[in-house]
């Protein structure tokens, strides 16, 4: 995935003048995971460079230079170091065009790898989706494949609003997959079925989507159900009809995300579904998420949600 | 550092070289401070009457504004400012109205009554960056402006202002850093009027004066009396043709200082002495560059009482129109959120608007700002 | 609400000689709202001053202080201007117990004024509860009258850990009530029963607590029915067991906040009932909330849930 | 500003007034380097075998950590740490067992295996206040510390150290600040080795140095050759004696150079021209120290071979003993984010530990750190 990146900034900047890179160490070195590897070689100082050690300072320059005409992509070396840029980001970003009456807009995309698989403990595995898509003025979008990875960071380059771009880095070398050279787009705000099924649905994004993917399978091993696999692909604004369908269509509901449960996005599509469908739900809506603590770090495995962990709970709600 | 410098001294006489300025543009400057100053008269009184929630009096701190402003070139240049800044809007001739559709948060306001009064957006006639309530949080958002400008080849530089006690911001430091490091074409000129609310510079900082602040970021630092507008014009002007000719930034203090309350809703009385009132009144911005330009033969006592009163019945003129407007409608709280409006808003906003139009209870209108 | 706020703060600086009080202006101005009027004429500079501009600097030297022994209470002007300190409140005072292994602990209590009431459009309005709930580590408690709030900031300020304790600012000065003099605690994590009640259960806390009330009495008069108001008090850790019960009790399911829906606190609630109580849910649960929007100023009663539109949501659910 | 002070010149020479210490302190200095160097062998080679997943090499910067060290007063004193300082850890004989644990994140690490390694926590023999990887919070928790110690009427002052880089973040400012209004004892030690992972001091900040950023906040700045470890004693002691006599805080610049990559799993190569490190090889700190206590008689050859070895076993042994223990139980993940464990988490915890007693399915025990 970490090359479908690569790609599709190279793709776009060589297309569009006004998109610029920057961030800490994106520069010669490339990104701490190599996302922009040769950029700089290739587009020079000006398109890709290496900022001071300051998140507010990417993000608040970032806002500025979207108001005058370029399109930055901002990284945040890791989504857990995003927050001293919070207030750039929630204050100013999300409602510069809210406050401007749209005289003054925000076409930013903010890089960052998420979650957990690296063996980073509480400050290097954090999942923070809910916080972003709490807050009215941002969209928030995670791909969980390189195909997806490449044309969703393209069309969100070129959206004209702000969006933060999490990376699940647990997937960045997880598989390989050939992405289509040169620019394209993969709509924000629809959903992808990863697998049909009309028995349960699950509800998943990033790195839980391969282990949904598993769980799913295992399921129609040793039960011969149908579990439909939903990646989200864009967290907000959500895709809710797409949503709604696969929950009335099955019945049966599950919902999964590494970050820790209560308040997290899972929260959200249980409350929608229980809003709005409720009358078609044969079982509880079962959230498989990262516990209720901060990260930790030897126990990482124990604290992830599992294709196990996700496969009780669908044999839990086709039980009940 | 040096003393501020100076070119109208305390009792409005010249005491430096002037820099050469044509009378329209004196007067210009001028009406900007008068402008001001009746425009906090009007907006204290709408406040007082209850009429809108809120205003930010500008009273002393005129003279930075209007030097700062008056450097500029409003066909390239942005501000991206303060919220105590009026002086600004006026000298560039941004629409009273649109000033005062704000205040009220009208239909015809720039932010759709989203912002609380003062905080302005325009892009004509010259770009005036959407004000934040958060404090600092502009100045890194210029050095974007003023680095895009670079990387655009546009010849433009960003003024942007802030009070001395936004100087602790993260903004602050991170803007100022980044600007240093890549000579970004802006100006950053610190208001200080000694005051953020309550808490006096010497609670704020240690530090032996703002402008020497720069030195952290190798960025020029400068202090000038920002009671005097020809100084304060001076010093932005010299600091904007070197931002522009690629020389990078710099960071000026105006020294000044808050006559009056916080805001419509603040007391000073609970935490300034009287005597610093009494001091500051005599270095008013405003009398000493009237001494001056009547002086120079640029105006007369009686020309003076003229553009006053022209200027009070404007804002009150310009107040009615304001106050007569309706209220934006519901649906502008869902609009501009995003460029286009997602499904889950159009929602919400049809649930509103039948929610609200199906009954005529009023709802409550009461709340008021403590600050 | 912000005497009983002041009386709590007095009673135990008075008892306990490590609490102490900072922030912007709680000095001599005694606090914008009035909050900590005279407590630094009472308890001196040392126990109760003024801060540089810095909210990372108020949190982050807490932070710092009660690690070395003391309590301090720190306060952020409005809850609007708390992202600034978002890094160290996320950070450093949620995860230094855990990642210490409990060497290190954070006994601070941060002070916020939050929500809508005073015309104080996008940025004195906001409702952040969802993000520090969400945040593992961190206590979130919003009183909803005089005597709890000084109750509950008593027990905030005793309590071992980290809370954000957000006053609903549209009750500053909403109504009198005597409170006891001295020092009491209210426990946390413990709901509080407003109004009792079997048909349906309305969840709500701070400012929406009066608001609910008012619904509730008109349904009561209107249809002869017994609304259970629930005020949550603490949020997490939430009382879920009594959430849960009040759920079960009335198979029918009203939410009520300020902050934006999506992803919001409600959220929450919701997908706990739907996980552990759908069997005996007989309607949606519905959430009346803010819209997924910034706040906004001239339209701020539209934006607010007022007793309309929590009525409305009641008739709706009994309805169903 | 003035050079960098200086005791021991480049070739080890002494060209300064060398303080009065004891021949136990200077070999405990001396003892607290080689140590430093052969756990940053070990951590290697067992970063390399995939024993431990990630390390952060110390090489070349040690001569700041043990002058720094060398200056507090463990039973009073506190270190808000950097995560580049493992000399400090040395120096004050925190237990090398303690740090293997958390290296290996097992059982009997002080953070139960909930970090990264080298994020070390402990309370004895000094206060040595738990690592955090967000850069620059340490340091106004740092300050937060001093000014408890002055309102509980304590002696002690804090060190707090930090990076180049992370003179650019929200924490520098806030902190340094802060303790510019409040005289708080602390000092600042920023260990600057010029590299913030890839990032060099010229993309850094435009200052002239980084002691020079004390300006902006009232506090003296001094520079001192960070690897000559007698001189950088010497500059924190005086910081030392200044904040516990009430005299504030101070920013103390240590001029080094990071000899490796920012980890081990960082390649230096992509970004550092290798005749640097040629350059900076010919000031080694260790060299420096050693050259001048032999000169000194303070140490022979075979007395300084003879440490060296005897430390490279200790670590052989201490990593095994670690590397024996089992990792930390289930429970540890739910356990010390509150005081008492709230009902949600408990319940949360027997699931968790049930999932996985019914079963002996392996948990995929792969993820490799990137830097
Ligand atoms: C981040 C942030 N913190 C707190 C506030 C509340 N507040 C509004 S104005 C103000 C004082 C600002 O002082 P200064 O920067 O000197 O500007 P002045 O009002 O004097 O023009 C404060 C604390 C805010 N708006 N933003
Ligand atoms: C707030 C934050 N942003 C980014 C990072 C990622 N990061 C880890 S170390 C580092 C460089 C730190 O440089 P410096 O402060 O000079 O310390 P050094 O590693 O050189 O000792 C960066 C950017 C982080 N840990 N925290
Ligand atoms: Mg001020
Ligand atoms: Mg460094």
């Amino acid at each position: 995935m970490v090359q479908a990146i690569n790609d599709g900034l190279r793709s776009i900047m060589k297309e569009d003048e006004s998109v610029l890179v920057m961030g800490e160490d994106v520069g010669p070195k490339g990104g701490v995971f190599l996302a922009t590897e040769n950029l700089t070689k290739e587009f020079g100082e000006d398109r890709c460079f290496d900022t001071p050690l300051s998140e507010d300072g990417i993000i608040g320059v970032g806002i500025g230079m979207a108001m005058n005409g370029m399109k930055p992509v901002c990284e945040i070396q890791f989504q857990d170091f995003i927050f001293p840029a919070f207030d750039q980001i929630v204050s100013e970003a999300a409602k510069m065009r809210y406050r401007s009456g749209g005289q003054y807009t925000v076409p930013m995309t903010i890089r960052t790898p998420y979650g957990g698989g690296i063996r980073g403990g509480l400050y290097h595995s954090q999942s923070g989706e809910a916080y972003f898509a709490h807050t009215p003025g941002l969209k928030v979008v995670i791909p969980s494949t390189p195909y997806d990875a490449k044309g969703l960071l393209i069309a969100s380059i070129n959206d004209p609003d702000p969006v933060l771009f999490m990376e699940p880095k647990a997937l960045y070398r997880a598989f390989r997959q050939e992405v289509p050279e040169g620019v394209y787009e993969v709509e924000l705000s629809k959903t992808r079925e990863v697998t049909p099924g009309g028995d349960v649905a699950v509800f998943c994004y990033g790195a839980m989507v391969p282990v949904c993917t598993e769980a799913a399978k295992r399921v129609k091993e040793s039960r011969n159900k149908d579990v439909r696999v939903v990646d989200l692909r864009t967290l907000m604004p959500l895709d809710e009809e797409s949503v709604l369908q696969a929950a009335r269509d099955c019945g049966r509901v599950v919902i999964v995300h590494e970050a820790p449960r209560f308040c997290g996005y899972g929260a959200e599509l249980s409350a929608l579904i229980a809003e709005h469908a409720i009358e078609t739900i044969e079982a509880p809506i079962k959230r498989v998420a990262g516990f209720d603590t901060p990260f930790p770090n030897t126990l990482e495995n124990y604290y992830l949600p599992d294709a196990r962990r996700v496969l009780d709970a669908i044999e839990e709600v086709l039980d009940f | 550092m040096d003393d501020p410098f100076q070119i109208i001294d305390e009792a409005g006489n010249k005491v430096g070289k002037a820099p050469r300025l044509k009378r329209e543009t004196l007067l210009r400057m001028y009406r900007a401070i008068v402008s001001t100053r009746a425009f906090d008269d009007r907006c204290m009184k709408l406040q007082r009457t209850g009429k809108i929630g809120f205003s930010i009096p500008n009273r002393g701190i005129e003279a930075t504004s209007v030097g700062g402003a008056a450097a500029l070139d409003a066909a390239t240049d942005w501000i991206a400012p303060h919220y105590r800044d009026f002086a600004m809007m006026f000298y560039h001739g941004i629409s009273l109205e649109g000033m005062f559709d704000n205040m009220f948060g009208n239909c015809d306001d720039n932010a759709q009554g989203r912002q609380m009064p003062v905080h302005f957006s325009f892009l004509e006639p010259i770009k005036w960056m959407s004000i934040s309530s958060p404090l600092g949080t502009q100045i890194p958002n210029a050095v974007g402006i003023a680095d895009a400008m670079k990387l655009r080849k546009e010849k433009g530089i960003v003024l942007t202002t802030f009070g001395d006690g936004s100087t602790s911001t993260l903004g602050f430091h991170s803007g100022l850093n980044w600007a240093g490091v890549k000579k970004s074409p802006v100006v950053f000129l610190c208001q200080n009027n000694q005051w953020a609310i309550s808490c006096p510079s010497e609670k704020q900082t240690m530090s032996e004066s703002y402008a020497i602040k720069g030195e952290a970021y190798g960025i020029p630092g400068v202090m000038v009396d920002g009671n005097d507008v020809l100084a304060v014009y001076k010093v932005v002007s010299d600091a904007v043709k070197h931002a522009r000719s690629g020389g990078g930034p710099t960071l000026i203090e105006a020294v000044t200082f808050r006559m009056g309350g916080h805001s419509t809703s603040d007391d000073p009385s609970r935490y300034v002495d009287a005597a610093l009132f009494e001091k500051w009144e005599k270095r008013d911005p405003l009398t000493r560059f009237r001494k001056y330009l009547i002086d120079e033969g640029h105006l007369t006592d009686e020309s003076a009482a003229a553009i006053e009163t022209e200027t009070a019945d404007a804002m009150m003129a310009a107040a009615k129109v304001a106050e007569g407007k309706p209220r934006p409608k519901l649906g502008s709280i869902f609009s501009d959120v995003f460029e286009a409006m997602p499904k889950h808003l159009e929602t919400q906003m049809e649930e509103c608007i039948s929610h609200f139009s199906d009954r005529d209870e009023a709802v409550n209108e009461k709340g008021e700002f403590p600050l």
